[in-house]
């Protein structure tokens, strides 16, 4: 299996049928899907965790209520099922009739998922933020919701980054899955080369470094924005 | 995202069945995907591919996601409750395949208590899911994987006893393996049909004169001639 | 000016406020002092709805602020408030800071918010320090900075919560020097403070505070020379 | 899709065909497969994790240095790397030789995978003990290892032990990605329905709320491990 | 029973121990004093090789435990150690506390270890805590089923680092009896502490370290009346 000339047999073929191509594409497709699940994610998961941090004017509790409960909803339906099952239902279920490219159901499906994660990881940014700065933004007279954009959110945000790239980072990984529904990423790559080649071991090694490299550049990235932070304008 | 258009028409498939499809670098590309085009052409349309679990095509077809299924699917009561078959466009059988070495199945019974695998939803599947012996009363410990593929693949590996495939994708799959075989006994015969919703008369309609049309002009004969090199 | 009647405040059980009434005509400084715990902080969150009154009325210009459909954005337009930690804004530059909110709540234009920006950086002496962030400044600059941001949105009323007892010694002199300044140009303020010999020079009026109420009040200099309540003098001779 | 007669077909299918048969070995075996995945990556992390923070005298110095490369390589790897491609990796490569019940391969693998998330949390609990315990150990004479193992580890235990529980609740999840190497797991049993009744609905939700009712049934047994721990006899 | 010679102990570039000669003989209560940071428990924890000597010799009974090849382990087992902070363990009863080591070092039978724990724990007068977990126990409690645990393993010298820094004060007699009784029984022992009269008390020899030097030394009662060296002066002037 590990042989020498199994190897060689692979990367003929490797080059012979344009596995490369395939491999490329899913590294595209793979990497497609984690931006749109990140932005989406990281869209929902700060309206959620408005949500969860939110104290609503007294006329407005019944609101507050009624839109915690769909946050904690939302946020323990999330995180107690796989990403799988989610992937499917968003997928066969909830945009059965819509005709879209997977990758951009697939970042839709995991973008979903994501913000539950992203949503604490948020909360916590948020609740770090010293509460003066709350008091001095409505002292001055910004709103609740202005102080948050304007005030909280941006600091939180810097605080958080490394967190939100090291988020990223797990989607690279957890998107691996969606092969189960016929998306084409770089694990789905892997094995089409298996299927065709009958080789296991090469595949999988190519589709292993792929990931490695992908996931170890973004920690890199990653480690430098926590420097720059460290060193930043404040 | 965007609802179906009038000029597109979907096709469901499972790209893991050559040479009917598969994927080649990036492309889907087989036998039922050049049927599909020509479909497609005939109406008028585009043709859009969307690749996904065989398990979950007729679902998929059921539920407007797609528009029709090629996908070496074989025609079968239980899916025809689900679905309407177009008129058969291939005759097919399953075959049992077996590690090179291994003489002592030769037939369906010897499958008996035997792990083996099928693609999940297959005809395969449902044969040996259901499969109760005539002497014995025993059954077959199934093994349902995504991929035919990797069930041989699990066979080479000596994991598994037996696979139950269709024929033309076991013989691509088998060609790629080595020490596997495909025992030459009948087994089960069938036909593949394309299928739509439930109720879609006007689409099947079309389809079944578009398959009488170019089995007609030649047409099918080669598309037989490039994929499985012989006529039927 | 500012009336306040009757204004209590409890967190839960522990009741903080019991029962306030005073009343700060414009142009006077209110200076209040009182042991630590006392509710001072809380009588100004109060005063600008920091914190929202348990009972009692509030009334700015004759408008009650504890009334629920007052829109409180507004009111506190009119009340500055200047903090003990300065709580600038540290992601934004110092000019930021101040623009901010004549920007986003009186919808002034960016041009127009800078140049009153630049007069109020001339005011408290940081006119070089426009571009710069927070965590570059000193205690007593920062501190200079948030009077700067309050008075941008040109209030009505100032208060200060302790304003210089975070800073260094060295710093404290230039953070009273301005808010000195402010007194001699007739803003009303309140301010709660330990510095008792400032507390002298510019309060018109003083209050002293223990248990929630104010026990005692009046000209700084008598009250300092000649308290009337156990209390006080206890107090004034430990910090004196 | 969600019409009443769809769905009395969908359940009468699913009494005809004992679909709950199915669900429940799928039950059966994602539990099982968590409980071998658990076990295997406690083993793992607790090594790796002693490695980690271990000093070794001076004369083995160079014992430490590969150990504390191999656990670095292996951390990296598993991190870097999709858990699907790993399992793949184990079932296809490094178990090809071997016959095993499936779960208990997926448990191997999913164990091989945890181990490198397990030794972060214990090391972080390793070295949230006081460094006082160790002194005191080994001012009475127990070697490093006898400390480690009779002071520290119980300690860093009992105080990890909600959060191991908690990665007993992600490998639930996790290991829902076993039906591509062939396993029968909760998930696999929902495809199987779908599969057989082209209902996609019914599954996934059964799937779905299996899922919720098994991981909030562990949360809540880690909520109440918690409360017992903070009014714990230390 | 121990000699000290020249010894050095570096952490980095910071030299902590600056070469002591010392020697401590047989039944001796050795009190350690000295400023904060001077290097006394750094001193201690050389002996019983919590810390690693950069230089020098440690012997106790004439071997030397900066020998790479001795077995640290059996070394430890002469010497016991009370720390300041206790460092009980608190996943363990008070017998287990005492017990542990005598069976997993010493190879005793469970019964026998039980036996010696009870005798001791009747002398530091906490028979009836033997099944507590220890965070049961008051500070002083805590700190005599330290004493207690040390004592189990049957050393020869104890050292002793700070053991009433961290109790309440009314709570420091009772260790202080311990560890006088101790003493009265002819135990060799060293004592960092900050409690002179007890220095006074129950010292053989006082020992004044300054900036990882031993500055002076001698009968405790004629050094805390007649300093010889301005350091000790200023030290004592500060602490008694
Ligand atoms: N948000 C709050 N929740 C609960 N209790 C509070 C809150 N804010 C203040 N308190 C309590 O109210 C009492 C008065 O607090 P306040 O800050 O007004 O005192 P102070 O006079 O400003 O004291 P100091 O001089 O220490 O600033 C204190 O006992 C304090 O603990
Ligand atoms: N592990 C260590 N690493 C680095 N520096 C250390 C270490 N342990 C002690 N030091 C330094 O060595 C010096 C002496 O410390 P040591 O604890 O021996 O002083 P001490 O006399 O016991 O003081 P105290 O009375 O405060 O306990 C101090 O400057 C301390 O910071
Ligand atoms: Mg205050
Ligand atoms: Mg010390």
């Amino acid at each position: 299996m590990f042989s020498y000339e199994t190897m060689i047999a692979f990367f003929n073929t490797f080059i012979e049928r344009k596995y490369y191509m395939t491999l490329l594409s899913g590294i595209q497709e793979t990497l497609l899907m984690t931006a749109i699940a990140t932005v989406i994610g990281l869209i929902i998961g700060i309206f959620v965790a408005i949500i969860q941090v939110s104290e609503f004017p007294r006329k407005l509790k019944w609101l507050e209520k009624i839109l915690k409960g769909i946050a904690k909803l939302y946020v323990d339906i999330i995180r107690g099922t796989p990403a799988i099952v989610q992937v499917s239902f968003i997928w066969l279920v909830v945009l059965a009739d819509v005709v879209m490219a997977r990758p951009v159901v697939g970042g839709i499906s995991f973008g979903i998922n994501s913000g539950a994660y992203m949503a604490e990881l948020i909360r916590a940014g948020i609740q770090g933020i010293d509460k003066g700065q709350m008091e001095a933004g409505r002292s001055l007279g910004l709103s609740y919701f202005q102080t948050m954009k304007l005030i909280i959110i941006p600091q939180a945000f810097r605080q958080m980054l490394p967190a939100l790239v090291s988020e990223f980072i797990v989607l690279i990984k957890e998107t691996a899955v969606i092969g189960m529904i016929g998306g084409r990423d770089i694990m789905r790559a892997g094995n089409i080369m298996m299927s065709d080649t009958g080789s296991f071991i090469w595949p999988i090694l190519i589709v292993t470094i792929t990931y490695l490299v992908l996931t170890s550049t973004f920690t890199m990235i990653m480690r430098v924005i926590e420097k720059r932070m460290n060193k930043g304008r404040f | 995202g965007c609802s179906k258009s009038e000029d597109v028409i979907v096709m469901g498939t499972n790209a893991t069945f050559p040479p009917f499809e598969e994927i080649q670098g990036n492309e889907i590309v087989g036998f039922d995907v050049d049927i599909s085009k020509i479909i497609a052409e005939k109406l008028g349309k585009t043709l859009k591919v969307e690749d996904m679990e065989f398990n979950q095509l007729l679902g998929a077809v059921a539920s407007g996601k797609v528009d029709f299924v090629a996908a070496g699917m074989t025609v079968d009561e239980e899916r025809a409750k689900q679905v309407d078959f177009s008129d058969n466009y291939f005759a097919s059988k399953q075959v049992i395949i077996v590690k090179e070495d291994n003489d002592n199945i030769v037939e369906a019974e010897d499958l008996v208590d035997k792990k083996v695998g099928v693609q999940l939803g297959t005809t395969g599947d449902i044969f040996v899911s259901g499969y109760t012996s005539e002497e014995n009363g025993g059954t077959i410990e199934v093994i349902q994987f995504d991929k035919g593929a990797l069930a041989v693949a699990e066979l080479s590996l000596g994991k598994i006893d037996a696979v139950v495939l269709d024929e033309e994708p076991a013989k691509k799959i088998v060609a790629n393996y080595e020490g596997v075989k495909i025992i030459e006994a009948p087994f089960i015969n069938e036909n593949y049909a394309l299928a739509v919703k439930k109720g879609n008369t006007e689409l099947l309609e079309d389809i079944n004169e578009i398959l009488a049309e170019i089995q007609a002009d030649g047409t099918y004969d080669a598309l037989c001639e490039k994929y499985f090199g012989k006529t039927e | 000016m500012i009336e306040v009647k009757g204004l209590c405040k409890s967190f839960g059980d522990l009741k903080v406020l019991k029962g306030i009434d005073d009343s700060i005509n414009k142009g006077k400084v209110v200076v209040v002092i009182g042991p630590s715990g006392s509710g001072k902080s809380t009588y100004l969150r109060c005063i600008n709805y920091m914190e929202e009154a348990t009972q009692g009325q509030i009334l700015i210009d004759g408008v009650d602020i504890t009334d629920k459909s007052i829109d409180i954005n507004e009111i506190r337009q009119k009340v500055g408030m200047v903090f003990q930690h300065f709580n600038l804004f540290p992601h934004m530059t110092v000019l930021e800071n101040i623009t901010l909110a004549p920007i986003q709540v009186k919808k002034m234009s960016e041009e127009e918010a800078k140049q009153i920006a630049y007069k109020l950086l001339d005011k408290v002496g940081l006119k070089e320090k426009a571009n710069e962030y927070p965590n570059k400044l000193s205690g007593g600059q920062k501190q200079r900075i948030a009077i700067a941001r309050a008075l941008a949105m040109n209030p009505e009323v100032m208060l200060f919560d302790e304003p210089t007892s975070a800073l260094d010694p060295e710093m404290v002199k230039e953070v009273l020097e301005v808010i000195k300044e402010l007194a001699q140009e007739g803003m009303t303020m309140m301010i709660v403070t330990h510095e008792m010999g400032f507390a002298k020079e510019v309060g018109t009026r003083l209050v002293f505070m223990d248990e929630g109420k104010i026990l005692e009040q009046g000209n700084p200099k008598e009250v300092f020379e000649n308290p009337k309540e156990e209390r006080t003098k206890l107090f004034l001779s430990k910090v004196l």
